[in-house]
């Protein structure tokens, strides 16, 4: 439990790909790429052959990746390979988590994520209601368990989620799933007024696409922006162009760095909040 | 919303205040019959569906199998199969909870077409996802749809089937929430749908236990199903599971083989209650196919029906309870079925439903070598003297599936068809 | 045996005595109930067929009409149309007559399959005889027969349709009268078969008649019915002709044109009692299209099952008598109104029945530049404010048809279904 | 009234063939072929669209002729051109007689049959029960109207029968339409007796194939056979095989003798009746 750390000085950039897309070393290369363009904490897919929760772009990364020999145990090799100095975080669907332990509940798995250094999860099919076992061996594991705050998020449900949340808050910046609009909603603001008093980081997503929607959501108030779609399509569009591993890596090291220099920005430009 | 340790309601989070909208909604007006509600869609599927449907005793199967054999005729509903009862109840739900906009996923086509019927009965917009793959597959299917005036929406992603179409309306429904409700089209998925589907899918065995009761003066020794996802096997059960005395048959697709091919991540058979294992898909908590990783496994059958690798959490419950006994005959077995009945008895069932003739064949028919072991007359211990079976659905969109699929296998039951191979035309 | 001037026994001396049989026991079990034949029938029709059937008010069209429009659901009968009600009685009382084979013959394929779901299901041999030209079109039909165990006859003779194909069967029942009944699909045909096909239909206008009394306490002002052959007509009429009130529709097929090509030989519609007159075809004398030589005329229309030169004497009689009314619509209106049953109501009507649909939108639906001239409101006088229409069949088997067909014409009403020409696969 | 005739000193041979098949010169030489091989009676058929008493061979001669233009018109042109010395019968389906008088009955078609010279009528789909008008227009024109005794006629109905034929009575030999088996069925005898009684000449039909059948149906007590399908044949192959007609004219010449020479035999063996 510390990836608010990531948060601490500046507003986090926090990119996600699917681990083992569109194959095993490729991907770690482009991991490493996210790193030194200045990713602050990275998501790392591990596929699910029924990614309910993705958009398009993202569910074909999942094929791909899986149609490369993506497992639980190739994923955790994944993990341990990588050369990052930036804090991990496992994104995925409860069933490969739970069934991890042979079907004990989730905790084999979130002991072996611990063991090789992943820090927190986000599970897109697991509500509040059901993640009780997942968030006790977390807890057990000193690990976070990020939850995501849509924006049909309300009342009764948002004090649950507070209360279980932990490293940042995944704000969904609009209805949808992870998307490829190219308009960032000005509904962030209001998203994060709902949240206003929560203690943890908010890490802003879904839609962001370049360092000007970075700077607008920073300035809106968001502590971080999560970008998965605009990376993933950087890597399909390699893949489906042959191009070779280290120049895909080159473009996504210099859209990280367009991202991350967004987002510092966007901090510079936000309003002083009045009174404290 | 669990049943025993299954269910649940495992959904993006932006999701979960339409399900707790519709949980809502399904208390008051299904539950409750607040505004009158079930005894609206009561009417209609009185009116519209064709209900109260007949129970037939079938007098070639009874002779053959020397057991009282009576036919639920739930391929008599508008659309040819059960699932008008499920789409008419949640169309009309959807109505009532003042959305404008009906989705829906579909494999096969047979949930679409019921979607796009109810919709079209009731007035309301109607999109169908359905796997383009799928769609050059089931055209007939879709242009029901087309004509019904549903969109249909091509999913070009994956292998273009029901998962990616279901990844789709889920995507569709996360954006569009607040006007939409998504019709699901077994008891499956998150709470409140398994409920729900299954309570409209009840009108099956409450009318059978009284048709029953009314021809033979007692209730049933035996009610056999067909079981893919659940939801006509919920409805044939649901007013008998508490007649501890009658015993409830889930007959899965056994495919082509009950054995598993890991590296293939291939299980040839959709028998998610006899040989799967728990896991969460779709939103709830079932017991499901997958390898052991936890990855969700294609699943076969020669039935498109069947042909899914989860089962409904109800169903799960049951059989763990040993309320409910799963069983399963494989693709050849259902094929004879499919055969018998439309010869002996003049219903041609769909290919689903033949699962079920299938079983009882297998249990209670002629001696074969398979069989030689078991006397004839020991079925009688195992079904009793009065079976139901659950006719879910007609077969006329299986006709190009069967005719194939039997001259692969040069079943001895199978009509010859080589005399139309003279005669000019597709199918 | 007459009807009027109409009916009567034009039949090959060789099958008199089967007919002499056959009015017997037509007299005996039909009529006067003997052995409780009757009772066993209409038990059947219940528990095999599905009756009784809803009779539903249309929502979206009455609101249309401004009139109540009330749907007799024979679509939904087992086999998906009327047929079943005049097949089952047929092959029933072929046995209780001690018959041992039934034949029938069959253009479009509903009646071959009706007869073959009837024979498989009384444990009856069966022989089908249909012409190869038909067979190609209809190949669905006949694997539907085939797989509920009729013998199909391809007849080879002429251009290998109807009309060939009846001539076979009659051949074929020439020889076999002692052990073989020939199951007539319509009410035409010599006595007692168009009597006795009326007694086995007007379980339609039995039912309807009470339906409808308790639905809106009294009587429609009007029933409408397609006409080809006229079974599913009369069976809609029968318990109403002694109703002077009730006004009673035969809407036949228009076709592409009223006017005929005497050249040719070829009347391009099937509106026998609009436009035909009196001959003798098939056994009986009636109203039919020929030309001034006597020859019989091919007829057309885009629906098969209408696509007949002659038309039961019993309803040119009561054409005659002014007690019943034809009418017809043409093949664009029936295709437009096709659309707008399964668009508006969620019901695809048999190409069949979309006549009685398209007469009911050309009086009283909203103006157009052809009813410019008359006022929406002067419908009341001619159909008044309740009317029942039969929806004597299930649209299933006329998919391929009506994309064709819709195609070519370009039809506002019609969906889009250009999508599915970018993906694969046959129909 | 006047068919009877024929029958009077000798088995008579009554060949039918579609008039106009496979076209009106054609079948002009084929008739008359069939008078110069000794027909006593001959059946002309006038095609009606739909010939529900037929057999398959005859059925495709009614098409053959209809698609070269027969008609009533042409019909009645036909026999008038006709040049044979033999009492000639129209085999003919009642629409087309019914029809000739624009729905005023069968008087107007009879009245032009006798006037070019036809002598009786054989209707094969008007019973006795239907034929009231025919027979009156018969009698008022002074034509015979032929019925056919089935195997399956019994009881009353051959009384009634019995009271409307006149001229000649077609026996069917045995069930069936017009055909081609090969077999001459034993129950001719059989049929016969059942109209021992009747005061007409009774004429045998339905499967004569040649010289020999003949020759057992007359041995068998008939007065006369009827051929239609055997020579029907002649005129098919002909037609199919392209063959000059005076060729296949020759051929049903030829087939006609020899029919007329095997019925001719049938009489020589006749058992000569006992009593009278």
């Amino acid at each position: 439990m510390g990836l608010e750390r990531a948060f601490a000085d500046e507003p986090a950039f926090v990119p996600y790909l699917a681990a083992g897309d569109p194959d095993y070393d490729a991907s770690i290369e482009y991991v490493e790429a996210l790193a030194r363009g200045g990713a602050d904490v990275i998501e790392l897919g591990l596929p699910f052959s029924e990614p309910i929760a993705e958009g398009s772009t993202i569910q074909e990364a999942v094929v791909r990746s899986l149609d490369a020999g993506m497992s639980p145990d190739r994923f955790f090799e994944f993990v341990e390979e990588l050369d990052v100095d930036v804090p991990l975080v496992c994104m995925t669907y409860y069933n490969l988590i739970y069934q991890y332990g042979s079907g004990q509940g989730p905790e084999p798995f979130v002991e072996k994520a611990a063991e090789v250094g992943i820090e927190g999860f986000v599970v897109p099919d697991l509500p509040a209601e059901e993640a009780g076992p997942l968030r006790a061996a977390c807890d057990e594991y000193g690990l976070d368990l990020i939850f995501i705050v849509a924006p049909t998020t309300k009342g009764d449900r948002l004090a649950s989620m507070m209360d279980q949340t932990s490293g940042y808050v995944y704000v969904q910046a609009r209805l949808g799933v992870t998307g490829a609009k190219d308009d960032v909603d000005d509904a962030t603001e209001e998203s994060l007024a709902r949240i206003a008093e929560w203690d943890v980081p908010k890490a802003v997503g879904f839609g962001i696409k370049n360092g000007d929607h970075a700077e607008r959501i920073v300035s809106a108030g968001a502590d971080g922006i999560i970008v998965g779609s605009a990376l993933v399509d950087i890597v399909a569009e390699g893949h489906e162009n042959g191009d070779p591993a280290d120049e895909v890596a080159a473009r996504l090291e210099q859209k990280a760095r367009e991202l991350k220099e967004g987002a510092l920005r966007g901090a510079q430009n936000r309003p002083q909040p009045e009174g404290t | 919303s669990k049943f025993g340790d299954y269910g649940g309601q495992f959904v993006p989070e932006a999701l979960m205040p339409a399900i707790e909208e519709l949980t809502d909604a399904y208390e008051r007006y299904v539950i409750d019959n607040e505004d009158g509600f079930m005894d609206e869609f009561r009417r209609r599927l009185a009116d519209f569906g064709g209900r109260p449907l007949p129970l037939q005793r079938a007098d070639q199967l009874s002779a053959r199998y020397d057991t009282e054999v009576y036919l639920k005729r739930e391929d008599l509903l508008h659309g040819g199969a059960h699932k008008l009862n499920n789409a008419l109840g949640q169309v009309l739900l959807a109505k009532y909870m003042g959305k404008e906009r009906i989705i829906a996923e579909t494999g096969a086509g047979q949930h679409g077409t019921a979607t796009a019927m109810a919709a079209a009965h009731l007035d309301m917009p109607c999109e169908i996802y359905m796997g383009e793959t799928d769609i050059a597959r089931q055209r007939p299917n879709v242009f029901r749809m087309r004509i019904n005036d549903a969109e249909v929406n091509p999913v070009t992603t994956g292998r273009g089937t029901l998962k990616e179409a279901i990844s789709e309306t889920m995507r569709d429904w996360a954006t569009t929430v607040e006007t939409t409700h998504y019709v699901i089209g077994s008891i499956v998925g998150p709470a409140p749908f398994p409920a729900m589907v299954r309570d409209f899918q009840s009108v099956i065995s409450e009318e059978a236990r009284e048709q029953i009761q009314e021809q033979t003066g007692g209730l049933p020794d035996a009610v056999l199903a067909c079981a893919g996802g659940g939801s006509n096997t919920m409805g044939a059960f649901h007013h008998f599971v508490p007649d501890d005395d009658v015993d409830l048959y889930a007959v899965e697709a056994g495919g082509s083989s009950l054995s598993v091919d890991e590296e293939e991540g291939v299980a040839p058979n959709s028998a998610s209650l006899s040989t799967g294992d728990e896991g969460v898909l779709h939103g709830a908590r079932t017991k499901l196919l997958q390898d052991s990783d936890g990855q969700i496994m294609e699943s076969h059958s020669v039935s498109a029906g069947l042909d899914y690798a989860g089962v409904g959490p109800e169903l799960a419950h049951l059989v763990d309870e040993g309320r409910v006994t799963p069983v399963n005959v494989d693709d050849d077995t259902a094929l004879e079925a499919f055969h018998r009945l439309s010869q002996d008895e003049g219903i041609i069932p769909a290919l689903e439903t033949a699962h079920a003739f299938g079983y009882l064949e297998r249990v209670a028919g002629p001696a074969t070598d398979d069989r030689a072991a078991e006397p004839r007359d020991e079925h009688h211990d195992e079904l009793g003297d009065t079976v139901i079976v659950n006719v879910s659905g007609r077969g006329d969109k299986d006709l190009e599936t069967v005719i194939e699929e039997t001259q692969k296998r040069d079943l001895d039951i199978a009509p010859d068809m080589s005399i139309f191979n003279e005669i000019g035309g597709g199918i």
